[in-house]
């Protein structure tokens, strides 16, 4: 009468990853449980569901259900000219918008033949990296909170409100900028735009300190991170995981040095590699790659070249016949945009290579052998933003 | 009736060893209004305070820096539609949340707030409350079963598993202490010159094992008192299901925990009993190491200046939060809209001044005018007021930690309670016996 | 009302008693015949208790508490039992448990 | 509580928790859902350990409810929560012999009523007075002096009841 209904059945018909060990002699288990987490789940950062199944707290493996925010992206472009696609990539991963209009703009670019002029690289190359430190620290608090301590999450919201105004200030959006154009930027920096970037830069060094203060020897956050969700560089790369997700697991693979593009061969800057490939490993590696971003972008705003910002490109955009592809680091990992272009002014196929989705494969491997708490862990630390999984 | 209720004033125990029934529900009600208020001021506390914390500002909008919010906020919960589940077992559904708040208030009877101020002194106190306060974990356990649903049910096992792994640790430290009512120590630790007597379980006996013996536990047999204190105040943080113990609870995990199908009334009761248990276990705390209701210093700063000196502090207390709410009065906006949050917050100023002024008349008469029943007043106030004081800093200290620490893992939080906290704590069970036999 | 002997107390006890063992002899899940059996430790607790109180010892009492640690123990092995057998043979009712060896 | 007075009421006390403490009883043979059991019999442990007080045995009610109710009693839950077995309501509660136990059960209770009618005149009239004061105490001195033995087998027994249970209920060890 007031059983929990058991909805262990239903739930196996959907659980099709049962490559399971199961015991020889198959034992009437009181623990094992199939559970749903999500997709209303305060912890899977959106709409993700994962279908558990659990030993008690154990976890024995993990099937994701995504979809739950699919809005088509791939599909809309095809309708739509190359110009009018442009702000539909911010919709997608949406906290590092200027990271995915670049990626797009970049492929376009590459597809026209065309690059965009010196200046424009260089507040690309700013809005950018801004993006990836408004990026880590949105994912630093809200992992921050998954494991429950609240209070990095305000004070990273507290410092990436600085970022959002200086975007707000460049192209009047905060979030889904729009910031970048085929070939180059359609805006002009606005007057003290390169003092407040290096204000920003002066302001938030110490702010980064005080999160790690809060967390790096923290003896529950470590105890937490150390040794979760481990994840070997060889198994990563078989899974196609990219980013700081990778770099963690000791890989030194960062798209800015192995294909730079956007100029980003003149800059210095490190590659944090980690060496256990764990969360606190991850945690580590992105707080060092915040800390490169800074350095990056006080190079870019200091050697800031005058010029043109927008390059030559037909009002109307009609590529030839053909088909590129061009990837980026997005913060999250490699962003890539495959297009195809059969000669007329909408692309044929646009098919995106988004970083959330690939490092989501990860979580099974990752979380097996886990306990229940962990999951929440790595979801959290693999740094997925629905809106770009399921686009 | 009125004789029975004159008499007892002149008496010097508690209303329990009167045997008047008449004054003990006084007081059951005083501690009842108490609480109650203290939980809702705490509400509101841990909000402003925890906001702070976290560069923001908390309730701003109801009442001047939204000293109306707990108000509002219990109005909400009591309109609120009541949800049960139509797939719960409603009767139990029903009876948790008001047996984790009977549990939690039926603790206070034994709580001294000084030699007098308590329901009852019973000779098994301590037991009494660790045994009560360890019936709310019932409450837990039928609230996740009777929700008929997967995480409260998770939530009441893992809170059950873990409330009865740190009960062990827990009483394992208060025994050392219990130990420390009979053992006077001799040698390096003889501080004083009484001879090994009897111990006691009762509350009041113990805070007066205190008293004679001129130290407070916290810091007798150093370190011993210290560490047994210390697991103490883990062990109290994992039994009331407070962060970095919260797991029972744990939002990222478990959706709410035990209490993700409750709403309105019936989760205000749970809130209520879990601040009630956050101020039992704290006094308990105080009674145990802090001294209890007495003032620092009462044997190195003794001495009726002294005594007059600190019976200053309730109403300097209250004067300084009044100092507070008028320097927030002059700081708001001088603008019309503000002019009614304005006035009740100057009103609100005067009402802690008054009480403030009330306390240090009080305290000023019982040194002048040397009238029997203003002394005894002052009496009274002194030993609330400084027993409040000190669960006052451990209520900090939850806020503190709750600002502060990522949560504990299942298994890590069962760990540290078996294999780091049990240890210690019969370790230090252990070598009180010894030192106070020995040493 | 007339003063409370001795007598009312062994009266309550065995009353308490005599439920436990219909509870163990009558039902089916083994967790109520276990919890009947508490039933009948506590009866018999009781009876100790009040004969502490009669004769003005404290014997009863000290025996009442060794009978709480022995339901601890048996409530501890007994659930561990259950546990085991309900991993087996998936039912806790004690007229299914006939079976020498599974 | 001084013990040379006597506590109010006594007899509406003790009617009141023996008659929870029975009605408790009862309600834990006859509900379906071992829960509501579990809950009965929380009650009637209570209901008794307020009798141990009456009796002036302070120190076995703070143990009644520490190890019963604070901890058997979680035990007892825990455990039918990891057995939650929806077909255990549905089916048939009292075993085929149950006509027989109930009547075994009477014939019990007849036989303690008449031995208590017959014997009531060797129960002393007025219960001995016993110290509440130092209760505790003296049951520590006698449980470390006189009953050091069994005591020592008693924490005996409850390691090797955990030790049971641990290899009873762990799947592999």
């Amino acid at each position: 009468m007031n059983e929990i209904k058991d909805d262990s059945a239903a739930l196996k018909n959907e659980f099709t990853n049962l490559d399971l060990e199961t015991p020889e002699k198959p034992y009437l288990d009181s623990n094992e449980l199939i559970i749903n987490m999500g997709p209303q789940h305060p912890a899977t950062h959106g709409v993700l569901r994962v279908i558990l199944k659990l030993d008690g707290e154990k976890v024995l493996g993990t099937e994701c259900v995504i979809g739950y925010l699919h809005r088509g992206v791939e599909k809309i472009a095809e309708n739509r000219t190359y110009t009018m696609f442009n702000p539909y990539v911010d919709r997608m991963d949406y906290v590092a918008a200027v990271s995915n209009g670049l990626g797009y703009c970049l492929a376009i670019e590459k597809l026209l033949n065309v690059e965009a002029p010196a200046r424009a690289n260089y507040i690309r190359v700013i809005l950018t990296e801004l993006n990836r430190i408004a990026s880590h620290q949105l994912w630093l608090g809200t992992h921050a909170l998954d494991i429950g301590a609240m209070t990095p999450l305000f004070y990273t919201f507290r410092d990436r409100e600085e970022i959002l105004k200086i975007f707000e200030k460049y192209c009047g959006a905060r979030l889904t900028t729009h910031a970048f154009r085929i070939g180059g930027c359609q805006y002009e920096t606005y007057a003290g735009f390169e003092k407040e970037v290096k204000n920003f830069v002066q302001f938030v060094r110490p702010k980064i300190d005080e999160y790690e203060e809060l967390l790096t020897t923290n003896r529950i956050w470590l105890e937490r991170t150390k040794n979760v969700g481990v994840i070997s560089g060889a198994d990563a790369i078989a899974l196609g995981v990219t980013g700081p997700v990778l770099r963690a697991s000791g890989v030194k693979w960062d798209l800015r040095k192995a294909q730079p593009y956007s100029r980003y061969q003149n800059f210095e800057f490190e590659i944090p590699t980690g060496e256990n490939g764990d969360t606190y490993d991850r945690y580590l590696v992105r707080m060092a790659e915040m800390r490169q971003s800074l350095r990056i972008i006080e190079q870019a705003v200091n050697a800031i070249p005058e010029g043109p910002i927008m390059a030559k490109v037909p009002k109307v955009i009609k590529p030839a016949v053909g088909e590129i592809y061009q990837s980026i680091e997005a913060p999250k990992g490699e962003l890539g945009y495959f297009v195809v272009s059969d000669g007329s002014t909408q692309p044929y196929r646009v098919r995106v290579r988004p970083p959330s989705f690939v490092n989501l494969q990860a979580l099974d491997v990752m979380v097996r052998g886990m306990l229940v708490a962990d999951v929440v862990a790595v979801i959290g630390t693999l740094d997925i933003v629905l809106g770009e999984v399921d686009r | 009736m009125l004789n029975s209720l004159m008499s007892y004033l002149g008496s010097n125990v508690t209303p329990g060893e009167a045997n008047n029934q008449l004054w003990a529900l006084i007081y059951v009600l005083i501690i009842f209004a108490g609480v109650s208020v203290a939980v809702i001021a705490m509400n509101w506390l841990e909000r402003k305070a925890l906001a702070h914390f976290q560069v923001r500002l908390g309730p701003m909008r109801v009442g001047p820096h939204g000293l109306l919010q707990p108000i509002a906020d219990a109005v909400k919960l009591l309109l609120k539609e009541d949800i049960i589940p139509s797939e719960s077992d409603k009767f139990v559904f029903w009876i948790a949340p008001l047996i984790g708040l009977l549990a939690a208030f039926t603790v206070y009877t034994v709580v001294p707030f000084g030699p007098s101020q308590a329901v009852s002194d019973m000779n098994i106190g301590i037991l009494f409350m660790l045994g009560v306060s360890s019936l709310a974990v019932l409450g837990i356990v039928m609230a996740g079963w009777a929700s008929n649903s997967h995480y409260p049910l998770i939530g009441a096992l893992r809170s059950s598993a873990q409330m009865v792994s740190y009960e062990v640790a827990m009483g394992m430290a208060v025994v050392s202490a219990i130990l420390m009512t009979s053992l006077h120590g001799a040698g390096i630790y003889g501080a004083s010159n009484l001879s090994d007597g009897t111990g006691t379980l009762s509350m009041i006996g113990i805070v007066q094992a205190q008293q004679e013996q001129q130290v407070w536990f916290l810091f007798k047999f150093f370190p011993l008192g210290l560490v047994a204190f210390v697991i103490f105040a883990i062990a109290m943080v994992a039994e009331t299901n407070r962060a970095p113990f919260d797991l029972p609870e744990a939002e990222s995990e478990l959706t709410a925990g035990f209490h993700t199908e409750y709403s309105g009334l019936r989760w205000s009761l749970f809130m209520l009993a879990e601040y009630a248990a956050m101020i039992a276990v704290s006094s308990i705390a105080v009674t145990l190491w802090l001294g209890g209701w007495m003032r620092p210093f009462p044997h190195w700063l003794s001495g009726s200046a002294w005594d007059f000196i600190f019976s200053l502090f309730p109403g300097l207390t209250f004067l300084g939060l009044g100092a507070i709410a008028v320097r927030g009065t002059l700081r708001m906006p001088k603008h019309e809209y503000f002019r009614v949050q304005t006035i009740g917050l100057g009103a609100f100023a005067l009402v802690l001044a008054g009480i403030g002024l009330l306390l240090l008349a009080i305290a000023i008469g019982a040194h002048s005018s040397g009238r029997e029943a203003i002394a005894r007043a002052a009496d009274a106030m002194n030993n609330i007021y400084w027993f409040v004081t000190k669960i006052a800093v451990f209520m900090y200290l939850f806020i503190w930690y709750r600002a502060t620490w990522p949560r504990y893992r299942f298994d890590q939080l069962m760990k540290v309670g078996w294999k780091v906290m049990l240890p210690i704590s019969l370790g230090v069970l252990i070598l009180t016996a010894i030192v106070g036999v020995i040493a | 009302m007339a003063e409370i002997s001795t007598l009312h107390y062994l009266v309550v006890a065995a009353a308490l008693f005599v439920l436990g063992v219909i509870g163990v002899l009558t039902r089916r899940n083994v967790v109520i015949v276990l919890m009947s059996i508490e039933l009948i430790l506590n009866a018999v607790n009781l009876n100790l208790v009040a004969f502490s109180r009669m004769w003005g010892g404290l014997h009863g009492q000290i025996f009442s508490i060794f009978i709480v640690v022995d339901a601890a123990a048996e409530a501890a092995v007994g659930l561990g039992i259950l546990i085991a057998f309900f991993r087996n043979k998936e039912t806790i009712n004690v007229d299914e448990i006939d079976l020498l060896k599974w | 509580m001084n013990p040379a007075m006597t506590p109010v009421a006594t007899p509406f006390f003790f009617y009141f928790l023996s008659g929870l403490a029975i009605l408790g009883g009862l309600l834990v043979i006859t509900r379906r859902n071992a829960v509501h059991s579990a809950l009965a019999l929380i009650v009637t442990l209570l209901a008794v350990a307020g009798l141990y007080l009456m009796l002036y045995a302070p120190f076995v009610a703070g143990v009644q409810i520490i190890v019963y109710a604070g901890g058997i009693m979680v035990l007892f839950l825990f455990v039918i929560m990891l057995v939650n077995l929806e077909r255990t309501i549905k089916e048939r509660q009292f075993n085929r012999i149950w006509p027989v136990g109930l009547a075994a059960g009477c014939a019990l209770l007849a036989l303690f009523l008449a031995v208590y009618a017959k014997g009531k005149s060797l129960f002393p009239e007025q219960a001995r007075g016993l110290a509440e004061g130092n209760n505790t105490q003296q049951i520590g001195e006698m449980l470390y002096g006189n009953y050091m033995f069994a005591f020592e087998i008693a924490s005996l027994l409850l390691l090797v009841a955990i030790l049971g249970a641990v290899i009873m209920a762990k799947k592999r060890i």
